[in-house]
């Protein structure tokens, strides 16, 4: 009977992220399996309609993506789509949505835009924003001393974003940035980058990119010697597996913010377990961000009675976020979940017990700080 | 701190450097590049997947065979070449004597084919290539630190380019090539097996770009789509230097990686399109290029 | 019935290609209405001379004037344009259009219809009956349909002249017209030559001194890049130079 | 000397691209012979010459070399089998300087001339060797294509009109070369417009018509035969 | 004259034959949207019209352009940014687009046409992925993000675009208009001077035409037409973006004319449905689309250079000889 509520069916949601490119070990594949862990533990139905998974690799382009997303809602009837890695597809995606009228949920994006400016009725931001990037990792910098600040900005949306926020933290902190230059997405050689910001007397280089690009950023900086003078490198956007994938020899000492880390408590290791058990490797924020995210729509289909639109997203903006992912999660009016974000140093080889012990916790940085009010946001739905 | 037109000297001389260091790819792809179209009469657009091949083929037999980078440096350009081989053979063959765009268009499809399947096997992102370990570690050149792996790309690069100039120019194999740029039919009627001739040349061209594939590797990763994103650049390159001047595509190669590294430093918004630009007033000045022949 | 007015006066071209100097200091002048023979050994520089005049090379030196401005540093079309038009000396058609749009694509510029892409091609049918009396004068007729590169060599020479004569040229330059014809076809066209040549000027190269002796009025012999006589027939033809240089001593 | 002939060709058909030039050419050469084809433009005399050495490919029929078929062999093999090719369009590098113009073609085989004798032969040569190919003269452009061939030891030689455009000294001097190659037993095959130069050095005529072999005389009847000649020549 | 005669005779047959067959091509054109999914038949539609102006230049012209993604995909900012930004009625947006992409044509084909064959090639397609750059770095073009979210609004300010049949109906109507535009460029005065100077340049110069001004306007006009297509995309998918400039946007429109058949009417926009097709029929499948496409554009130039429709009408033009 109640499958009535459930248009055609069936609850279709789609993941839709990078699964071969510069960000494929963010999220990518093993997303999908972190969605269908999330399906499986809600018992496979919702409302007696069965819930379906699909998925699509948007190869890091806004147009591949906006146009998959359209054919999904157009002819695959799906009703809502995740994860969203990258924020010039998340923006694209979410303003396409907000026009359909269908929900989005991003885990792999970080602009604040997508809950300021751009922000959607329908759209949702879990798992980090640029805001809490800066404050975070940012933050602890400008602790320790680093008051000149270059940045090295992945030239689109989310550099900007990201760029921007940091930008902001450090001045507001009596910090000064002394130059910045932009490089293309997955950019191979960033060596003449690197000799501009160390000729500009910098003390901090702000890596404003992420994946791959902020990895080879990092080694190609060793290569040049550009740390042995003391200016320290702040990877703004860095996960756990981007440091799996550069080793803790040339990572150590690294400082990042997540929001979430395996071996942080029972509940989180008994997570991490199974995740390893599907996919070889850890999770992190952004793949255990997605399990949430399909864990809260469900719930909040449930609440709804019903997968219609408005209603579904009127449950998400009023429930509290409680699962694998964190305990105090919630839901401002401009659609930002906030909960509280860690940061973290990584540890030395000689640290290390094991293959993924990597993370040494430095603080908490309880939610409201890490991230924006939603009255500051600029976001139109919060007037 | 010393200055030139406001920028500090180190900085100056370091994006120097780093565009000699870009200037050896080009400088060996396309030199590659004008081997084979000199002869062949063929813009191998494979050319940028072989380089990818080539370092491929390295980052393979390291992970699988265990094979170190030094062996690397030979047998990836065998492997390349010897896959070149088969193309010129099968494929390249066919089209001697139709238009050129043919091959052109052959060799686009070809690309596509390599880039695409490596894509679909290893994805889009770049696999790490560690420098063997007698070249890890930096020099100290007072203005910075010169990573001694890429000093040696230099230092390879030029050696490889002077040899292959040497060759052509200067031995009776050379003669053989350059005569039968002019006149492939009447060299193949003194007696000269023209055809293999051919061949070699295109696995040896292929061979080159697969060298640099394999010294580039350990610099930019070894990814599916580094040489596409390379090969146009190349081929403004070619146009500049002249088409098929040997020469004209080394020291193109070069003088060109300095120029856009200057770039960096005075204007770096242009740096991606200086080399275009350039190549924009060659054509409207010199339209054979710089050491091109007028036809 | 000779003028003597230059309608093409060509002073000390000189062409070097790369340190190699293939016309030398060469001076000519061609007369109103006459047909005048270039001449000479091969290499002397006799297609090197027509190209410097119609501009598909720029001299080294010297300088060209046609009626009476200097074309010395136009471009080839622009020499065109002003009446002065060429004949190739490898035949020049367009091979996959029909004989009769060959012409036509002659006619088309100076009949003010060539870059009109809003109208339909129909509209070149005005041209027709202009482009069919050429090919009738060239006797091509009967082949008016036929895929120009259908036509045998003999005939794709004089669907060349045909085009020629579409541009209605104060001056004709014609490199070597009878190369590659039999006997008949020369006969032919040295009676088309004579014909078209009767309001106009015709600057020839040519091998077969016959023609030369028939047709030309006047005759430049050039050598080695340089002129080495010039006059009537007669008059060169019994210049033991030439004689030497070019007809050889076996040539009575 | 023997009577089989060295080189033998039995109607050949040869084709460019669809057009049909050569119609059933026969044609004998025996070793040490000098042959001339006579024939008006376009008569096929240096498509023969092009079909026999395989630089054209579309050909039917039968050339033979001694016991070998010609037609089955790639063109450089044709080349290794001991014939040499002068074009007509004499076929100088201009990439290459005279000297290495002159030592491209590899040798085919032994007693071929030296580069000394080649010197002796042709000091011009000598003097503008390290000179770019296509910077000599016509007739120098003609020597280097003569001399290039002599060196590699080829049996036979196919000339395609070595005298065209040529000062009378130098077709003199081409003359006594040929002349000389004969005495030490070399075998010519010339296509030639100019008779009083043929007529020097050869041993044989055929008459080319059409692509079609129409007649065949010794060399000492081609006066008698002037008349005839004249007809088919249109001279 | 019996030549003459045949081939006139010829005329008329072929004519009813065409016309009918688009007379059954418009009438599926038009109830297509009620079968298929529009989004779907509008990409056609566009990368069709994009085919076709290539073409013109490669297949009338004999110049391949391998860089006419610039124009497609620059046309597109150019729209989009007036549409989003300037706020312009879509049509007139798409126009500007148009003009946009000719004005680019006239600065690139200025510098290319200086060369022919694969320089030309090479040329065009450097200068486009300079154009690509600049695309990357303008800041109206919004770099990696592309300009996003580009409303359908009215067309005229009447009919809303935001219904897929209206906007699939516009589509059709800028296809057919320059599909019609095409057409009569070919079969025109200026057409005939464009063949000519295909067969033999030199001799068209001769002749006293300024070949180069010929080329510069069929080049122009064809980067015009790119332009239209480009324009309509950005309105269908609401998105310009920097893969409709890059240098594998250039390959595709190839590919596309190539495997429909160059020189022929009809063959682009055979080979753009198809090659769109195939793209989105793999999207789903585990099989890389770029391989597929290298190996359809290998068995093309190897085998079939005439291409689809090419061959089919050459195998048609044969037959009669045969039976004759
Ligand atoms: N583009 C060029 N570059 C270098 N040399 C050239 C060029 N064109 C012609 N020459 C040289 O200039 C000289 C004159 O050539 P040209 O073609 O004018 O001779 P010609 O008198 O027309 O001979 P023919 O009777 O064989 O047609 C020749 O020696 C030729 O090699
Ligand atoms: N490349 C070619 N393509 C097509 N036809 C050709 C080609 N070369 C020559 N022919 C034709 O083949 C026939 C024979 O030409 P060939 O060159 O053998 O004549 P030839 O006897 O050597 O004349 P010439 O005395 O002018 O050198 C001629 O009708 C000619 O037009
Ligand atoms: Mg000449
Ligand atoms: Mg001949």
């Amino acid at each position: 009977a109640y499958a009535q509520q459930i248009s055609d069916g069936v609850v279709k949601i789609g993941i839709l992220n990078d699964q071969s490119g510069v960000y494929a070990d963010f999220g990518g594949k093993s997303s999908v399996e972190a969605a269908r862990m999330a399906v499986e533990d809600f018992g496979g139905k919702v409302l007696g309609a069965p819930v379906e998974i699909v998925n699509a690799d948007h190869q890091n382009k806004p147009d591949v993506a906006s146009s998959i997303a359209r054919q999904w809602y157009d002819t695959e009837k799906v009703d809502s789509i995740m994860e969203l890695t990258t924020s010039s597809v998340a923006l694209a995606v979410q303003g396409l949505s907000k026009e359909k009228k269908k929900i989005t949920m991003t885990t792999g994006a970080a602009t604040t835009d997508l809950t300021g400016k751009q922000c959607s009725p329908y759209g949702f931001h879990w798992a980090y924003d640029t805001h809490a990037l800066a404050v975070g990792t940012g933050g602890a910098l400008v602790e320790n001393g680093g008051n000149k600040w270059f940045f090295l900005t992945a030239d689109y949306a989310f550099g900007y974003s990201l760029e921007e926020q940091t930008s902001k933290f450090v001045k507001s902190k009596g910090g000064q940035v002394v130059g910045s230059v932009r490089h293309p997405l997955a950019a191979t050689d960033y060596s003449s980058f690197l000799l501009q910001a160390q000729s500009s007397g910098a003390n901090v280089i702000g890596l404003a990119n992420a994946g791959l690009d902020t990895a080879n950023a990092i080694k190609q900086a060793a290569e040049f010697g550009i740390t042995q003078d003391g200016t320290r490198l702040a990877a703004l956007l860095f996960t756990l597996a981007e440091v799996k994938g550069l080793g803790l020899q040339a990572a150590q000492g690294l400082t990042l913010t997540e929001g979430w880390y395996w071996d942080q408590n029972d509940e989180n290791r008994a997570f991490a377990k199974r995740f390893q058990a599907k996919t070889g490797k850890m999770p992190n924020m952004i793949h255990v961000g997605t399990y949430s995210t399909v864990m809260q729509y469900l719930k909040a289909v449930q609440k709804a009675g019903t997968d219609e639109t408005e209603a579904v997203a009127k449950a998400l903006h009023e429930m509290p976020v409680q699962d694998a992912f964190t305990k105090n999660g919630k839901v401002l009016p401009n659609g930002r979940m906030v909960y509280d974000m860690y940061l973290f140093q990584v540890k030395k080889p000689e640290e290390s017990k094991g293959e993924w012990d990597m993370y040494k916790q430095l603080a908490t940085i309880p939610g409201d700080q890490a991230y924006m009010k939603a009255s500051e946001s600029g976001c139109q739905l919060t007037q | 701190m010393s200055t030139i037109f406001g920028i500090p000297t180190p900085a100056l001389y370091g994006q120097i450097l780093i565009g000699l260091i870009n200037g050896s790819f080009y400088a060996m792809l396309s030199l590659g590049l004008a081997v084979i179209f000199g002869l062949l009469r063929v813009i191998n657009f494979t050319h940028g997947a072989q380089y990818m091949l080539g370092a491929f083929a390295a980052y393979l037999l390291l992970t699988y065979a265990g094979i170190s980078y030094w062996p690397s440096l030979v047998l990836a350009p065998l492997l390349v070449g010897a896959v070149a081989i088969v193309i010129e053979r099968f494929m390249l063959r066919r089209l001697y004597g139709l238009d050129p765009l043919y091959g052109l268009l052959l060799t686009f499809g070809l690309a596509l084919i390599f880039e695409g399947a490596f894509r679909h096997w290893f994805g889009a992102a770049g696999k790490p290539y560690a420098p063997p370990a007698q070249l890890t570690g930096a020099l100290n050149l007072g203005f910075m630190f010169m990573p001694i792996y890429r000093g040696w790309v230099v230092a390879a690069s030029l050696f490889v380019c002077l040899g292959t100039w040497l060759l052509i120019e200067k031995t009776r194999l050379g003669a053989y090539l350059r005569a039968a740029t002019e006149n492939a039919t009447l060299v193949q009627a003194f007696g000269v097996n023209v055809p293999l001739l051919l061949t070699l040349t295109y696995g040896l061209g292929a061979a080159l770009a697969a060298l640099a594939g394999v010294l580039a590797a350990p610099i930019y990763q070894v990814s599916p789509l580094m040489g596409s994103n390379l090969i146009i650049v190349v081929f403004a390159v070619v146009v500049v230097g002249g088409m098929g001047s040997i020469l004209g595509a080394i020291v193109t190669g070069y003088v060109l990686g300095v120029l856009e590294g200057l770039t960096k430093v005075f204007y770096p918004e242009a740096s991606s399109i200086v080399i275009f630009v350039i190549m924009a007033i060659v054509l409207l000045v010199r339209p054979a290029g710089l050491f091109g022949r007028e036809e | 019935m000779v003028s003597t007015q230059p309608i093409l006066s060509a002073t000390g071209l000189t062409m070097e290609f790369r340190g190699f100097v293939a016309v030398k200091d060469v001076t000519l002048s061609v007369n109103e209405g006459t047909i005048h023979a270039l001449i000479g050994p091969n290499g002397a520089g006799k297609t090197t001379v027509f190209n410097l005049l119609t501009k598909f090379l720029t001299p080294t030196r010297g300088q060209i004037v046609f009626r009476g401005s200097d074309i010395t540093g136009m471009r080839p079309a622009e020499v065109a344009r002003l009446g002065l038009v060429r004949s190739f000396q490898i035949s020049a058609v367009f091979p996959h259009l029909s004989v009769l749009d060959n012409v036509r694509v002659a006619l088309q510029r100076p009949k003010g219809l060539a870059t009109q892409f809003w109208l339909p091609f129909s509209s070149l049918s005005v041209l027709d009956e202009r482009a069919m009396e050429l090919i009738d004068a060239v006797n091509l007729s009967a082949y008016a349909h036929l895929t120009a590169s259908e036509l045998s060599y003999g005939r794709k020479r004089a669907l060349e002249i045909a085009t020629t004569l579409a541009l209605d040229p104060a001056m004709l330059l014609l490199d070597e017209p009878m190369a590659g014809m039999g006997h008949e076809d020369i006969g032919r066209i040295a009676d088309l030559i004579r014909r078209v040549a009767k309001n106009r000027t015709v600057l020839m190269v040519e091998h077969n001194l016959n023609v030369v002796a028939d047709l030309c009025d006047r005759v430049t012999v050039l050598a080695r890049g340089e002129i080495l006589s010039d006059g009537s027939y007669a008059t060169v033809s019994a210049d033991p130079r030439v004689r030497e240089a070019y007809m050889g001593t076996e040539h009575e | 000397m023997s009577n089989a002939p060295l080189l033998e060709v039995r109607g050949l058909n040869a084709w460019y691209g669809e057009s049909h030039v050569l119609h059933g050419v026969d044609l004998d050469i025996r070793e040490g012979e000098t042959v001339t084809l006579l024939g008006r433009n376009g008569a096929g005399k240096t498509t023969t010459l092009r079909a026999i050495m395989g630089i054209l490919r579309r050909r039917e029929g039968v050339i033979r070399l001694r016991d070998k078929d010609l037609l089955a062999l790639p063109l450089h093999k044709v080349a290794q089998a001991g014939i040499g090719y002068v074009p007509e369009e004499r076929g100088i590098f201009a990439s290459l300087t005279v000297a290495e113009n002159l030592t491209l073609p590899p040798n085919v085989s032994d007693g071929g001339m030296s580069i000394d004798e080649i010197y002796t032969l042709f000091p011009n040569l000598h003097e503008r060797r390290s000179s770019q190919g296509t910077k000599l003269s016509g007739g120098e452009q003609q020597m280097l294509a003569i001399a290039r061939i002599l060196r590699t030891g080829a049996k036979i030689i196919l000339l395609d009109e070595p005298t065209e455009g040529l000062a009378p000294v130098i077709v003199q001097r081409i003359g006594d070369v040929l002349i000389a190659l004969k005495e030490r037993g070399m075998t010519i095959l010339l296509v030639e417009q100019n008779f009083r130069f043929a007529r020097k050095v050869a041993d044989r005529f055929y008459l080319m018509e059409d692509g079609r072999m129409v007649n065949s005389f010794p060399g000492h009847e081609l006066d008698a035969r002037m008349d005839e000649l004249h007809e088919v020549l249109g001279v | 004259m019996a030549v003459g005669t045949q081939y006139l005779a010829e005329q008329p047959r072929l004519r009813t034959t065409s016309f009918v067959l688009g007379g059954v091509a418009l009438a599926a054109l038009l109830a297509a949207p009620f079968f298929f999914y529009p989004i779907f038949l509008m990409s056609i539609l566009c990368f069709a019209l994009f085919a076709c102006a290539f073409n013109l230049l490669i297949g009338y012209v004999g110049l391949l352009s391998f860089g006419h993604a610039a124009f497609f995909g620059g046309a597109a900012y150019f729209t989009a940014h007036a549409v989003k930004v300037w706020g312009w009625e879509p049509l007139s947006g798409i126009l500007l687009g148009a003009a946009g992409a000719a004005g680019m044509g006239l600065i690139i084909g200025f510098l290319a046409i200086r060369r022919q064959g694969i320089y030309f090639a090479m040329i065009t397609l450097a200068l486009s992925q300079m154009f690509a750059f600049i695309c990357l770095q303008a800041p109206f073009t919004h770099g990696e993000d592309g300009i996003q979210g580009v409303p359908r609004g009215h067309l005229l300010g009447i009919i809303d675009l935001n219904q897929p049949h209206a906007m699939y109906y516009l589509t059709l109507a800028i296809f057919l208009f320059g599909l019609f535009a095409i057409w009569r460029i070919v079969n025109s005065p200026f057409g005939n001077i464009l063949k000519a100077i295909r067969e033999n340049e030199r001799r068209a110069i001769s002749l006293g035409y300024r070949v180069d001004r010929y080329k510069l306007g069929a080049f122009v006009m064809s980067a015009a037409l790119a332009g239209l297509a480009g324009g309509t995309k950005a309105i269908v998918f609401q998105f310009a973006t920097l893969t409709d400039v890059q240098w594998q946007m250039s390959g595709e429109v190839i590919l596309m004319t190539l495997l429909g058949g160059i020189g022929t009417m009809i063959g682009p926009i055979v080979g753009a449905g198809l090659v769109i097709a195939l793209q989105n029929y793999l999207a789903s499948s585990q099989f890389p689309v770029t391989v597929l496409i290298g190996i359809i554009f290998v068995i093309c130039v190897l085998l079939f250079r005439r291409g689809i429709v090419g061959e089919i009408l050459e195998f048609m033009k044969r037959k009669p000889k045969g039976t004759a």
